[in-house]
């Protein structure tokens, strides 16, 4: 009973304003400037600035960390676009994308052991944390292959342990993302015969806060636009001071700097506001967000209650719906990026 | 009447174990209600509705892709892996178990060896599993009793090496060699007390089990518990819960049976 | 020495504790010896050195004047005070237990003909202990005296050379304790068995024997009764054809301690089991 | 002389039971060193000098961030959850079986739910688990508790239930109540049987452990070793998983004497 | 009725077997109850069900005129056949546990002077059973004999209004077992116990008890031996002041089936026994 009672208790009362709030982060390059703010200073100076209190909340397990958010435990979380949309949004959790960190561009891909052709991978069993984003690029790979997702069989492994896995011979496909893609590319007959890179800006990595909560706490918005972009300017120079940012972010994510370098260098960080402002506003977001739900639909993940894949509601800058608008529960803002690029914070 | 006197009969002993298992239900219900007033989308404590919708499809209708049922097809391998598991392991344990129990030198030799082993949790040594066994149905069957066997092991271990010494010596006085020790006093002795270790490893052979579909599979009911947990769906995996809990319990009544029916001598003090 | 057993300054020791005191005997072969003494004295603790079941802190055992091994075996049977059967096995399985170690080594179990000759022997046996009717029933369905029963006939089938009991007869009714007497008897006779048996029945003990021993402490010191041990402070031959009344009634009298307390003040209960019992 | 009376002394218990673990790290040495033959980077099996170089750094170095030495901040934040966890699951075994196990109307009425949380499997309640009791410290011993408790308390009771019936009979002919045969008779008996259920519980309270760490923590070992498990770096893990072995023997060796010391008179068939 | 204890056609069954058959019995205040018969005929089991530790089958059973609960309490004391002591309390605090139960409630243990007192009284009871020098051992570390008499002196202590003695006296020697018999009957005597005392021990039925009680089948049917149980064949009022020989030694003739055989063979140890007892 203690159980269910203490899950209850976060109701939707996040409502009325207040001046200290948990967000979860977990281990992957493009969100390593969260934990590295928050060591640095950054997190603190924007808190105080606001008026608040701001803690960053490491969970080991990324999917755990997006329940954790969808369970009200969290008031925000980094999360993928596409898992923004299937858990927290497809659970009637309204849910505001504020930051747009940055796209996948190589960090997730497919590797074929014996073979350099995408093609081959035809009636292979194939490894992967399924109805993830690793899913979605097999799909959007396979498409370009003129391939159906039935001409593979897929088999569910658990992320931490998928880099354990491909060293054992009988395996010979694995769709993964960073830092085990590259560990496991190492090995000598492995090849990456797809990857983000071929569908840039489709796996977008976000920083999403519950909307009710941000509709009551304007400040909390300011204060995560501001740490992200001082952030930024700090890790994206080529200076000393950008090389030991970088150096302690690898320190965070249990690597070396050289191996994280080879991480940054396949994600694509939006550094100047701007560019994220104008990658938000778009149209290609919606064309991505429409690939991402069909997928998403077709692969049931909204639910028994989703009769199409118009079920769950989104919004984007600019007043432009998609899906359902009596249920929108995911909103692209470009609100406090745009004033980053203002410099209004 | 004392307390400790108060005999239970059957109907009522059922009817009083029912009562707090329905008093959690109703609490959840209640809770799930709640919450779904607020949210009616709520995915954290789905209504029992949602569990049937959720639940009809898999149950009742075969899925697009391989025209499985895909809960009985979840349902059938979890019980295949977890009956290979369990019988390699109940065997090994009543080999070990015995030679350990009845043999000083060999407990000696072995026993801190399966101390060891026994202690070394096998979760942290999944990698080297799946280079060991590969990731077919093998390493699954594996970490069962990697993770169960050892523990069966020490316990009928001693289990037998706490028996009587009276009885050791009994035996040898009526002409018996150390194999017959094992074979006619140990082993008969032991069996009762196999089928109790093998009651308490159930939860961990399923902990273990559902551990290794976790890691990689593409059917079984940890499978579609961790593959569901993606998206939070607890109207799946609630029920897929419950359905362990009445399998693992029908498997624990059977056994409890089987042991008053084969070995009625060890349960006299039972009436 | 021509002596089947001897005892050579045997020791026991449970930590500080004395129990037996340098003991030194020699036991022939085919006697019959019954051992009496006061509770505690260190009567069970004796049979558990010479069954091999405890070795003694100091002194050698001999067996046929060679060293004896420190571990039990078929040639010495045994029955405990505390009746101890094999609960998971049925009486007759029980009894048939012995007779299957020995003819099959490596089933421990016999099939068909042999079987059927072993199963025979085994219920000729129970019913000599008067068990006939119990053959079926678990040690746990069997009151204590039964289950005593059980622990005898599981010993006798074996016919072992030597044969300790620990108070056999302690928990069976008059009626049947004579009919145990009588097979005991009968059994040592036709079998050429040497039995070691210890009783709290004086009347036993002599109508039995052909030697009674009386263990107690030769020495006492009040302020420690640990520190010294029990050993055999009387040891009398009896010759069984013709063991004069008096004599017996001398015995009983002479040990000291407890014992003789009881014995003196019923001299004449040991001359009415003389009768009894030829 | 008969295996079955073959007595092991101290020492050459001690070396007879090194032997096979010795020869394992032989065995392992060889095919190590015939991998990196091979291929000198390989992850898999890593060297012994590999390993010391990979761990001296979190042994000797203080992290630059925290200021911790990482392999024991670790060890200690490990040891903590699994104290807290243990120490709850064995107060709650005592209290729970003790009253199982003495009072038939309790047993009948809540011996089905306690049998239902031991079968089900913890793991397979993660996902509600950390929703229930958030990210902190709580999950975690909560993880721990929930997986072994119930089995504790189930030995426990059972234990209690198979006291020979005339011990009841004959504490209440002193005139003990129910209470004071709780107290005076079932404890003092179950509490050598207490030890022995946390030391064959302890290898599961590290699974949970080391589950609840690899989903949610930042310092621990579990969370250590999944955390690199992402790079396949066996140069960390093995050396972390030798480590684990190593405390959880320490931790069986210190149970068994302590219920040696304390609870002489139920070791006396051992001497 | 005046009778402490009426037992009303019991019954007794296990399963097919019947073990008690229609049971009558009228036990008065202060009487001392022996109960013999042959091996397996229900002692055990009419004690059992006078404890309350088991159910009869048919019948029932008043105490004082009401109906006995179906549980035993601290009015009814108990020493089993077999000693069943509690293995993890030392001697002393085996016996200071009845007086620590009566005296704390809720802790169950005593502190201080009350402490001091209840061991004092344990120390002075288990001198009389001659334990005096055992009484910080556990029951493992104690002979047969002995643990028998801290049973005794256990159940002893509590001084119950009923007492069960179950062959209390089977594993000790003459001497101690004379002085258990001296005992016994003083805190009879003096704490106006009723005692219902099972033993084999034709004498000791005899010179202690007030009343002797065979347990015994009337019917024996040779094809299913089940059949039929055990009752009350023979029942004898003794008068303790001038018991005459011959009363006695008639008693021990009537019963029918194995204990008549024995003890018609040995008439004259009974007269010799009331000698030693008074
Ligand atoms: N649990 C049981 N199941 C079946 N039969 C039983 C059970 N307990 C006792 N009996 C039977 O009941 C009968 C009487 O047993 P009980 O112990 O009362 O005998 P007793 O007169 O005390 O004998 P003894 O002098 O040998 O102690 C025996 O024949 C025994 O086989
Ligand atoms: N394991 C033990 N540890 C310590 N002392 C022991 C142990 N076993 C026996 N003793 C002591 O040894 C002494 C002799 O015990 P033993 O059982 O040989 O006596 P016994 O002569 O058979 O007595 P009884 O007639 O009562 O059976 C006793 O005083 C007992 O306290
Ligand atoms: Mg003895
Ligand atoms: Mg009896």
């Amino acid at each position: 009973a203690m159980l269910v009672a203490s899950c209850s208790s976060p109701k939707e009362e996040a409502a009325q304003p207040r001046s200290e709030f948990d967000i979860g982060w977990s281990i992957y390059a493009g969100w390593m400037p969260w934990p590295y703010a928050q060591q640095a200073g950054i997190v603190d100076k924007w808190a105080k600035k606001y008026d608040l209190k701001i803690n960053f909340v490491q969970v080991n397990d990324y999917v755990e960390s997006v329940n954790q958010y969808t369970a009200g435990k969290l008031d925000g979380v980094t999360v993928a676009n596409m898992d923004a949309l299937t858990i927290p949004a497809a659970g009637g959790k309204d849910t505001s994308a504020i930051i747009v960190g940055d796209y996948s561009n190589g960090n997730d891909g497919i590797l074929l052991k014996g073979t350099d052709q995408l093609s081959a991978i035809k009636g292979r069993d194939v490894y992967l944390v399924e109805l993830s984003v690793s899913h979605y690029l097999l799909a959007r790979g396979l498409e370009s292959v003129n391939m159906p997702l039935s001409d593979v069989n897929t088999i569910n492994t658990s992320d931490a342990d998928i880099a354990g896995t491909f060293s054992s011979p009988d395996i010979s496909a694995v769709v993964a993302w960073n830092p085990q893609l590259s560990t496991m590319a190492e090995q000598p007959d492995a090849n990456l015969v797809f990857s983000s890179a071929d569908i840039p800006g489709e796996i977008l990595d976000l920083l999403v806060v519950d909307t009710a909560t941000l509709e009551a706490n304007p400040n909390l918005g300011k204060a995560l636009a501001g740490i992200w972009y001082e952030t930024m300017g700090i890790i994206m120079e080529d200076s000393e001071q950008g090389q030991e940012a970088r150096a302690a972010m690898a320190k965070l994510a249990g690597t070396t700097p050289e191996l994280f370098e080879q991480q940054l260098s396949t994600t694509y960080l939006y550094g100047k506001p701007a560019d994220a402002v104008a990658a938000t506003t778009s149209p290609d977001l919606i064309t991505t967000m429409t690939r991402v739900r069909d997928f998403s639909f077709a692969q049931g993940l909204f639910g028994q209650g989703a009769r199409s894949a118009d079920a769950v509601g989104m919004s984007f800058p600019g007043g432009k719906t998609l899906g359902d608008e009596q249920n929108i529960t995911l909103r692209f803002d470009d609100t406090y990026m745009q004033m980053a690029a203002d410099g209004a914070l | 009447m004392r307390w400790v006197n108060r005999k239970v009969g059957r109907t009522n002993a059922f009817i009083m174990g029912a009562i707090p298992i329905v008093l959690l239900m109703i609490v959840y219900l209640v809770l799930a209600g709640d919450r779904h007033a607020i949210n009616p989308n709520d995915k954290i404590l789905p209504l029992p509705s949602g569990m049937v919708a959720a639940m009809s499809d898999l149950v009742t209708q075969p899925d697009r892709l391989s025209g499985d049922y895909l809960f009985w097809s979840d349902t059938l391998s979890s019980l295949t892996r977890l009956f290979i598991g369990l019988g390699i392991s109940t065997l090994s344990a009543l080999l070990v178990g015995l030679v350990l129990g009845v043999l000083p030198p060999v407990r000696a030799t072995f026993g801190p060896l399966v101390t060891g082993i026994a202690v070394i949790p096998p979760i942290a040594l999944l990698p080297i599993l799946f280079i060991a066994f590969g990731l077919g149905e093998t390493a699954k069957v594996a970490l069962i009793v990697i993770g169960i066997a050892p523990f069966m092991m020490r316990d009928i271990a001693a289990h037998i090496a706490a028996l009587p010494r009276e009885q050791i010596i009994k035996a040898q006085t009526l002409g018996a060699s150390s194999w017959q020790v094992m074979i006619r006093v140990a082993l008969p002795q032991a069996m009762p007390r196999l089928i109790q270790a093998l009651r308490l490893s159930l939860g961990p052979a399923w902990v273990f089990l559902i551990s290794a579909e976790a890691i990689a599979a593409d059917s079984g009911l940890g499978y579609r518990i961790f593959l569901v947990r993606r998206y939070l769906s607890m109207d799946i995996i609630i029920p897929y819960v419950a359905w362990i809990a009445l399998l693992a319990v029908a498997i624990d009544l059977l056994l409890t049976f089987s042991s008053r029916r084969m070995f009625p001598w060890a349960h006299g003090g039972d009436r | 020495m021509s002596a089947l057993l001897s005892l050579r300054n045997i020791w026991v020791e449970y930590g500080e504790k004395v129990v037996l005191e340098n003991v030194s005997l020699d036991i022939e072969d085919r006697s019959f010896v019954s051992i009496i003494g006061p509770s505690g004295a260190g009567k069970s603790s004796l049979l558990r050195v010479v069954l091999g079941q405890e070795v003694p802190t100091r002194g050698k055992i001999l067996l046929d004047d060679t060293p004896l091994p420190p571990e039990c075996g078929p040639d010495r049977g045994v029955v405990f005070q505390r009746y101890s059967v094999f609960s998971h096995l049925s009486v007759r399985k029980n009894v048939m237990f012995g007779l299957e170690c020995a003819q099959a080594p490596f089933t421990a179990r016999l099939f068909g003909a042999r079987r059927r000759a072993a199963q025979e022997e085994a219920e000729e046996m129970l019913h000599a202990v008067g068990l006939g009717d119990a053959m079926d029933l678990y040690p746990s369905e069997m009151s204590g005296g039964m289950q005593q029963r059980l622990a005898i006939a599981q010993a006798l089938i074996k016919r072992p050379r030597i044969l300790l009991l620990d108070e056999p007869f302690g928990a069976l009714d008059p009626g049947i304790r004579a009919d145990m007497h009588a097979l005991i008897t009968r059994l040592w006779h036709d079998y050429a068995l040497t039995v070691i048996m210890v009783t709290h029945d004086i009347n036993e003990a002599f109508s039995l024997g052909t030697r009674v021993l009386t263990l107690d402490k030769r020495r006492h010191d009040p302020h420690a009764p640990h520190r010294y041990g029990a050993t055999a402070v009387y040891d009398l031959p009896l010759d069984r054809k013709e063991k004069p009344a008096d004599l017996a009634a001398d015995a009983a009298q002479s040990p000291g301690g407890n014992v003789d307390a009881a014995t003196a003040s019923s001299p004449s209960s040991i001359t009415i089991d003389k009768d009894h019992n030829n």
